[in-house]
């Protein structure tokens, strides 16, 4: 299985799921799930393999060519899976939606890109899948018509900024070693002066940090994840947004080379100091904002920028250690995030579009599969022991207390209480509390949402008990960057400072438990009761006012609002007010008058005589 | 030279010529015919361009009209430049005169089709000639013929704008008229060749004087910023396909004229940080009054603005990748803004107003030319797999390879303009997609003979965005003739 | 309080007017001009609605109804009325279809006042916004402030006999 | 107070605790409630005897009834009872309960409680003091120990007889019988 | 040993958490002149629970309270009582996340039951969670920093040979930060606001019926005991005297001497605990959050600060 075939299979399956879609939507389900299934096939079967080839020089005579190492293949086997699932939740999702194959010729597209992306070998080619991918993205997000617009206006103006600024940066590079392979790049690096690959350093990570909503950038990323069709707010919280930080690996680790990008700079203002600084703000203040959310959507945005803060943090800090923690989280982040958002899907899907948090509660007695999920998204998210989000975090932790760094551990501890917070506050409107009258015979989800949720869950499950499975691969790509490999056993981390056995833990918690529940059963058994037999101080409970879920945080909400609006946002907006003002000035430059325009062209002539007398021009 | 074969550039100026006047004797015999008269034209232009530009690569081809000896006769000079622009020139006509076919209805229709083949053979004339004062007279046919064009449909705002159009254009002309005799005052010849080779060793500071009027009056069909008042009206009350080939073609050749005048006449050096200044400038009011547009053909029109700045930006860096990469904009602006052009006709056509709020829900009425539509835009803003990311690439290549600070920050300017141009252009694709109730989809395509030209100028978009190389081996040859002064005085004096 | 009263019977026709030892002035006037004399009085400054309440005159087959007013001090001192003196409205209704206009828009608190009468007397207020039930639990036939209405015959009815000790044995034992 | 006879415990732990860790819930009707504050405070602290005032019926398993009971507080008692878990004990103040007492002719007081919940024991006095309350608590302890306070079981057997006095006074009620098989 | 202590600490830890809290109910009736239930009244309460016949919400409402149980009792495991201690993977870190899984287990249940009342409990517990997690993680840091470790274990070893941990004048600050914050970490009276009866009827125990008040009370039986030991571990060096154990180390003798030492630490601190919060009212829960981010929060940062300079 080379890689022309991969990359031709990704991108001819979203051209052909669109022609399928017009005969009949049946086929056009099953093509789009055979056709990821396969990607999936393909990706695993490369597993230990390193190559590149070149795809064509048409290209003013550039050689694109794709390349597989062990950070692409990671990177590939989470994508492509990820959308595997997403195709097989949004068969019934999307079922009675208008446009839907155009929804997934848009989906398995967006795949194709960032499979394109991550495999691409050069610079160009890496640009070219950047743009289709952002482009494609911004169709996907005003899917939903009237909200999601100017949601996919601010994405896209954004991510033109950042995408102007690479290819600025591949140009520069380009013009200065004038080869655009990566590989090549390495090592006309070393030459380079430190100015210039400062320089590269910053507009690479302007463009990987609005990608990955790293905090002075991020004001586009709640709204798109809010507006977009929840199996597609998935795929972008999970996977696109983490390209982000594939390219922040690139440039950092593979292309201007691990040692000098950590020694940019001195003390605090090194360019590494900075970004982990940024990173532990991108932590703290969104997962703060995210407590003040009452849409289960935006909250879950809001957790998805926290989350990215984890992983600038792992990565800047630049030991191994660190950098296994980054990207385990990367992995982990995305498994539980997609899980939520399918979770909050099949909500949407049952209550037909209400997401709104004060006005749900007490859907586990309806959907148990869907609270299955969210439970264990939410323990993954806050990263409860056995979960997965609890080793990378641990990770985290550890690099930053034992390598000298207390403040940024207490800003990414701070930031876990916050999602703490907040997360319980989605589980406990979402799911937990009494069910409202409406919500009483609500729709079934049906199995094909199920399975992604099913398979999910335990996957949290597994990598928390096992962290071993991952870190192996995740080992071989910290090796190719060049730091020391950790040492890694199956169920978790053993290193001098501090040993991590998920095992025992596990373990023991599994004993104590069972044993608690058999005392618990041997006491005396206790009468079911329904939800309306509660103390209300002696009253009979009102049918549908008898919940608290409005501004669950009430206190914090008084003493905390005024600080937490996001300031960012209403920065560019008053950016965006202006530019617009000074558009509607300029245009009254062509008045209507045949009069002015004349005085215009003899204004230039004049100005053309003046130049050359003052300065002798030409 | 070689004799009277079918490979002759001045068959590509002769042929349409006759044709239109041979049109008001044809619509006296039937009128479908004359429809289809431009059609045949300019296929057979198209056909003669694309064979001789192969040859003309290596060795330009001199004709010497009238058997006169250079300096004294008129000359067609037809370089790979000429050759290009000619072709694209052909290409373009061809496609817009099929789409006109079914468009054109009401009206005089004979006279448009006459006026349509004058001003194409007015632009390959200015495209190839070699003679100032030759480029002058078909410089003069393209104006008139385009200023009656644009008040073809005879309505108030059409009629108002050919007027505001007819006034500035002949101010120019009449610019570009005093900076020829003064020329032929100081240098009694016209030869562009001639003319160059006396002013190399001229000393003599006034004859900037005479380049200063030549370039302003060149200027204001080139659209350079202060001179392009006239535009925005001119473009958005025309015909959709007079308003294409108007913003394709015409406004290209006035920039060519300029370029040539700069660079081969007057081999001016340290003029092109004023000219740089000027495109940037250009490119930024042109954005940024077409993202305050409601109508759709004024924003195109004002966006055509833009990418005239790109262009003059891109030769102002007078380097051989700068050059290249000016053509090549010059290329993928005339396919990209024709095929917008031809969409908004029919979509207009459809809707009935050009406000863009009355384009929602467009793209499931008209599935095709809404497809076609953002692939135009999407190769305008230059993004990757289409025609404009390619040239714009090459241009930013050219502008960061001197690394010179200024050229820095203008091509930063540059790309906040194409900012501001995605902005706008994504906010349309959004009103004709997102927008409006979900109407029952009652295809209202347009018709076949508007379908054609489109999918094919879509289809060159996205051949040439994949594989530029095709173009690149005529855009070298064409950047190093014009560079090279002395190499064109050679080649025409002998 | 003379001059009070002089302007009073001058105002309105048929007032009877006494004024007690201790400031307190007691009128007595038909249920149709209760209205207009409390809003006068409210503007000569009595504008506390201290109590409504209802007397059951079973003999005569009346209600009567009687309002009382009082001042604040120091508004008394504006209208140079030295003393602080409380003003007593009667006015009979007759008994068996009891009607009367309520006072609700010249004095807002007299609301849960009128609501206590309908329920305790059934008495009808045309205009009140809400007459629903405001203290008692359960519906009575006849309104227990009542006269007619005999509390023992209820309370053995609603809440059965009281058992004797030795039915209490029995239920206690019962097996 | 046999608190610290090891064996009982080990006889019989259920009554034993039960006997000396009331959680009492009070229902602050009539005038009882007066007497409640001191018991628990300085003077005649409660606690000695392990009984802590909480606040819902889930936690309680004493009900203090202190007063009258009129006709709208009987529903929130009712409701508060079935609200207790399994071995409950209810103790009323006052001879208002039993008979209706000094309002025995009002129109809104019930006459007698024990028609409507189960009632293990009176407390005799026009309201006790905090030493008649410990008094009738410690006789509680003996009945519990004779296994006569069994109010909850009389309940749950008659509870067709209760529930029908409670729907022949209240016409609904607004929640299901506590028992299923008693639904009339 | 360490399989010894699997069994031993768990029961240990109950038994004198239950003592405890007796004790804190028995001391406070002597401070309000009262005499106050037997020391042990917790015990019998919980006799009488399991023998009461609860209600249940359905499962969740079940397994939550059983998921906090669970949690306080690894983390029993922990903690190093005197130097018997069965547990050090994942170490300080590993360690705060289980702290958080039980008031999440109980959250779960009492939002499961659907009352109002045990989510407003809940909502301020989370609040009260937050406002006294922030000292204690800067806390927490400054020693992990200072002994350069993250496992308990290390720093109750590093602290037997210095014998109190006041002996290093770094650890002065957090030690008076910590001792500010325990009570909100304990749950007593100031911050009673989380199960204050009077205002939200017991908060997130509104519903808990027979063994789930049990399993409450044990619940919160061992929460106190782990608040102190923690203390004790990381501030007073553990089960050790300034250094009086050294020359009979390794003995039984030892080691239940040490755990004696380690209880009696313990005791002082509760002792002192009690006689703050039994003469002091309730907090509102905005005042709580404003006092534990006021003062603590500051000493706990200047701590920190200087032993970020030190080392």
């Amino acid at each position: 299985m080379s890689l022309e075939l991969l990359i031709m299979f990704a991108f001819g399956g979203a051209f052909l799921t669109y022609l399928a879609g017009k005969i009949s939507s049946k086929l056009r389900d099953i093509f789009a799930l055979l056709c990821s299934v396969a990607l999936v096939v393909i990706v695993s079967s490369l597993y230990k393999v390193e190559t590149t080839i070149t795809l064509y020089n048409g290209f003013f005579g550039m050689p694109l060519s794709m390349r597989l190492n062990p950070m692409a293949w990671f990177f590939a086997i989470a994508i492509v899976s990820s959308s595997a699932l997403v195709v097989l939740y949004s068969m019934s999702y999307m079922k009675h939606r208008e446009r839907t194959d155009y929804y997934y010729f848009m989906l398995l597209l967006i795949n194709a890109a960032m499979l394109a992306i991550v495999l691409s070998g050069d610079l160009v080619s890496f640009f070219i899948s950047w743009e289709i991918m952002s482009w494609s993205t911004f169709l996907l997000i005003s899917y939903n018509r009237n909200a999601a617009l100017p949601a996919g206006i601010k994405y896209i103006v954004m991510s033109l900024i950042g995408s102007m600024c690479m290819l600025v940066g591949i140009i520069s590079i380009y013009t200065a070693f004038d080869t655009i392979t990566i590989s090549e790049i390495v090592q006309h690096m070393a030459t380079a002066t430190a100015g210039y690959k400062l320089f590269l350093l910053i507009i690479f990570s302007i463009t990987f940090g609005i990608k990955n909503a790293v905090v002075p950038l991020h004001t586009w990323l709640p709204d798109a994840y809010a507006e977009s069709p929840s199996p597609f707010s998935a795929v972008l919280s999970g996977m696109l947004t983490r390209m982000g930080i594939f390219g922040f690996l690139l440039i950092m680790f593979v292309m201007v080379g691990a040692e000098n990008s950590l020694h940019m700079g001195r003390g605090f203002f090194s360019y590494h100091n900075i970004l982990a600084w940024l990173g532990a703000i991108t932590i703290v203040i969104p997962t703060f904002i995210a407590m003040l959310q009452n849409d289960a959507k935006k909250l879950l945005a809001w957790h998805g920028i926290g989350q990215g803060g984890y992983m600038i943090v792992g990565i800047a800090f630049g030991t191994s250690l660190g950098l296994a923690g980054g990207i385990f989280h990367t992995l982990n982040h995305a498994i539980y995030i997609i899980l939520l958002f399918l979770s909050v899907g099949a909500i949407e899907y049952s209550t037909n579009g209400l997401r709104d948090l004060n006005s749900l509660g007490g859907l586990f007695k309806k959907m148990p599969i869907a609270f299955l999920g969210g439970l264990l998204g939410i323990c993954g998210l806050i990263g409860i022991p056995l979960t997965n989000g609890f080793v990378s975090k641990w990770l985290i932790y550890k690099t930053l207390i034992l390598g000298k760094a207390p403040f940024l551990a207490f800003a990414t501890l701070l930031g876990t209480w916050g999602t703490i917070l907040s997360v319980y506050k989605f589980l406990h409107n979402l799911y937990l509390g009494q069910l409202p009258q409406e919500h009483q015979n609500i729709k079934k989800t049906p199995l094909a949402m199920q399975i992604p949720i099913v398979i999910l869950s335990l996957t949290i499950l597994v990598f928390g008990i096992l962290p071993g499975l991952p870190l192996k691969s995740i080992n071989a790509m910290i090796v190719s960057f060049g730091f020391t490999p950790l040492t890694v056993s199956i169920w978790g981390i053993s290193s001098e400072t501090g040993t991590l056995n998920m095992i025992n833990i596990f373990s023991i918690l599994l004993v104590v438990v069972a044993i608690f529940w058999l005392i618990f059963q041997a006491a005396r058994k206790s009468t079911a009761v329904d939800q309306y037999d509660n103390y209300a101080a002696g009253a009979a409970i009102p049918k549908d006012k008898y919940n608290y879920t409005v501004e669950f945080y009430a206190p914090f909400y008084r003493m905390a609002t005024p600080y937490l609006r996001d300031i960012f946002d209403m920065l560019y907006q008053k950016i965006a007010r202006f530019t617009e003002f000074a558009c509607d000035n300029i245009r009254k430059i062509y008045t209507g008058y045949v009069s002015d325009y004349i005085i215009y062209i003899i204004l230039f002539l004049a100005l053309l005589i003046s130049a050359q007398l003052k300065w002798s021009v030409f | 030279m070689n004799e009277m074969s079918i490979l002759d550039p001045v068959l590509l100026i002769a042929i349409p010529l006759g044709l239109a006047f041979l049109i008001p004797l044809l619509g006296l015999v039937s009128k479908k015919i004359v429809r289809w008269i431009p059609v045949v034209g300019f296929l057979f232009n198209g056909i003669v361009a694309l064979l001789i530009l192969p040859h003309v690569l290596k060795q330009p081809i001199i004709v010497k009209i009238g058997g006169f000896v250079p300096p004294f006769g008129i000359n067609l000079y037809a370089g790979s430049v000429g050759m290009l622009l000619a072709s694209l020139i052909a290409i373009t006509g061809f496609l817009v005169s099929i789409y006109a076919v079914k468009y054109i209805t009401k009206g005089a229709e004979q006279k448009y089709h006459i006026l349509f083949l004058l001003l194409l053979t007015g632009a390959t004339g200015v495209v190839l000639t070699g003679d100032i004062f030759n480029l002058f007279v078909f410089f003069e046919i393209l104006c008139i013929s385009s200023y009656a064009l644009v008040a073809y449909l005879g309505t108030r705002s059409g009629l108002e704008a050919s007027i505001k159009y007819l006034i500035q254009g002949s101010i120019g002309s009449s610019f570009l008229l005093i900076g020829i005799g003064l020329l032929y005052g100081q240098f009694g010849t016209l030869n562009m060749a001639d003319l160059a080779r006396q002013i190399v060793d001229y000393t003599e500071p006034s004859v900037f004087v005479s380049m200063v009027f030549m370039i302003t009056g060149l200027g204001i069909e080139a659209a350079i910023f202060p001179l392009n008042a006239w535009l925005p009206d001119a473009h958005s009350s025309a015909p959709s396909s007079v308003s294409a080939v108007l913003s394709g073609i015409a406004i290209e050749v006035g920039l060519y004229a300029v370029i040539r005048v700069l660079f081969t006449i007057f081999a001016v050096s340290n003029f092109f940080i004023f000219f740089m200044v000027l495109g940037v400038l250009t490119v930024l009011i042109g954005e940024m009054s077409a993202f305050a547009q409601k109508n759709i053909k004024r924003m195109l029109a004002y966006s055509s603005i833009g990418q005239i700045g790109l262009i003059v930006f891109a030769f102002s860096i007078s380097t051989q990748l700068g050059v290249a990469g000016g053509l090549f904009q010059m290329v993928s602006h005339t396919l990209g803004k024709a095929l917008l052009f031809l969409c908004a006709g029919y979509m207009i056509f459809r809707t009935g107003s050009m406000e863009i709020s009355s384009l929602e829900g467009i793209g499931k009425k008209m599935p095709i030319t809404a497809l076609c539509f953002t692939i135009g835009t999407f190769s305008i803003v230059g993004l990757p797999p289409f025609t404009g990311f390619a040239s714009k690439f090459m241009i930013i290549r050219a502008a960061l390879a001197n690394g010179e600070l200024l050229l820095q920050i203008l091509i930063g300017l540059v790309l906040v303009g194409t900012i501001i141009e995605g902005a706008y252009f994504f906010k349309i694709i959004q009103t004709i997609y997102f927008k409006g109730a979900h109407k029952t989809d009652n295809r209202e395509e347009a018709p076949v003979t508007a379908l054609i030209p489109m999918l094919i100028l879509v289809s060159f978009i996205i051949v040439i965005g994949m594989f530029p190389n095709i173009i690149d081996k005529v855009l070298q040859p064409a950047a190093s003739e014009l560079l090279d002064q002395v190499k064109y005085i050679g080649s025409v004096l002998g | 309080m003379e001059e009070l009263k002089k302007k009073l019977l001058a105002y309105f026709t048929d007032l009877t007017i006494q004024i007690h030892d201790d400031y307190r002035m007691c009128i007595n006037t038909q249920k149709e001009t209760v209205v207009s004399l409390l809003n006068y009085l409210k503007n000569m400054g009595y504008e506390h609605f201290a109590l409504l309440s209802c007397i059951d005159w079973i003999d005569k087959g009346e209600f009567e109804l009687i309002y009382i007013l009082s001042a604040y001090m120091e508004v008394c001192d504006k209208y140079q009325e030295k003393e602080q003196g409380i003003i007593i409205i009667k006015a009979r209704i007759s008994r068996d279809d009891a009607k009367v206009i309520s006072v609700i828009n010249v004095f807002e608190n007299a609301e849960p006042y009128e609501r206590e009468l309908h329920e305790m007397f059934g008495i009808k207020f045309e205009g009140h916004p809400r007459l629903t039930p405001l203290m008692l639990e359960r519906e009575y036939e006849i309104p227990p402030f009542r006269k007619d209405f005999d509390t023992l015959k209820y309370v053995d009815n609603t809440f059965g006999k009281i058992p004797s000790i030795e039915e209490r044995k029995a239920n206690y034992e019962r097996t | 107070m046999d608190r610290n006879q090891i064996s009982k415990w080990f006889k019989n732990p259920g009554k034993m605790a039960n006997k000396y860790s009331f959680h009492v819930v009070y229902f602050c009707t009539g005038c009882g409630i007066i007497e409640i504050p001191p018991s628990i405070t300085t003077r005649w602290d409660a606690e000695r005897f392990g009984i802590i005032p909480v606040a819902t019926p889930r936690q309680a398993n004493l009900f203090l009834i202190t007063g009258y009971v009129s006709t709208k507080t009987l529903k929130a008692i009712i409701r508060t009872y079935e609200q207790m878990p399994e071995p409950k004990y209810t103790v009323a103040f006052g001879s208002c309960p039993i008979n209706g007492g000094m309002y025995y002719d009002s129109y809104n007081t019930i006459t007698s409680l024990d028609k409507y919940i189960p009632v293990d024991g009176y407390i005799a006095g026009c309201m006790p003091r905090p030493e008649a309350i410990f008094i009738g608590v410690t006789h509680l302890w003996k009945l519990i120990d004779m296994d006569k306070a069994d109010g909850y079981k009389r309940y749950r057997r008659d509870y067709k007889f209760y529930r029908a006095n409670q729907e022949q006074l209240f016409k609904e009620l607004g929640w299901p019988p506590l028992f299923k098989d008693a639904s009339l | 040993m360490k399989i010894l202590s699997l069994f031993i600490s768990p029961l240990l830890a109950l038994i004198i958490g239950l003592l405890f809290l007796g004790i804190s109910r028995k001391i406070t009736a002597k401070i309000h002149w009262r005499c106050g239930p037997p020391v042990y009244q917790p015990l019998i309460d919980v006799i009488r629970s399991f023998s009461q016949k609860s209600i249940s919400h359905g499962a969740f409402f079940d397994f939550g309270i059983i998921l906090s149980l669970s949690s306080s009792v690894v983390l029993i495991y922990f903690l190093p009582v005197g130097d018997l201690y069965a547990m050090t993977s994942g170490g300080l870190i590993a360690f705060l996340y289980l702290m958080l899984l039980g008031p999440f287990g109980i959250a779960l249940s009492s939002a499961a039951s659907g009352n109002p009342n045990s989510s407003i409990g809940v909502s301020r517990k989370f609040l009260l969670a937050l406002a006294y997690e922030v000292p204690l993680l800067l806390v927490l840091l400054t020693v992990m920093t200072h002994y350069n470790t993250i496992s308990l274990v290390e720093i109750v070893n590093i602290q037997a040979g210095t014998g109190m941990a006041f002996s290093s004048w770094a650890l002065v600050l957090p030690g008076i930060a910590y001792f500010l914050i325990l009570p909100a970490v304990l749950g007593v009276r100031p911050f009673e606001i989380v199960s204050a009866p009077q205002e939200i009827s017991s908060g997130p125990v509104a519903e808990f019926g027979g063994k789930h008040l049990a399993f409450y009370t044990l619940q919160h039986a061992l929460q106190l005991f782990v608040g102190l030991a923690l203390f004790v571990n990381i501030f007073l060096g553990g089960g050790t005297l300034f250094g009086l154990l050294n020359p009979i180390a390794g003995t039984v003798w030892a080691t239940i001497l040490g755990i004696i030492i380690f209880l009696v630490k313990m005791f002082i601190v509760l002792v002192i605990e009690l006689f703050i919060n039994a003469v002091y009212p309730r907090f509102r829960i905005e005042q709580a959050m404003r006092y534990l981010w006021k003062w603590p929060t500051l000493i706990a940062f200047v701590g920190l600060v200087i032993v970020a300079i030190l080392n």
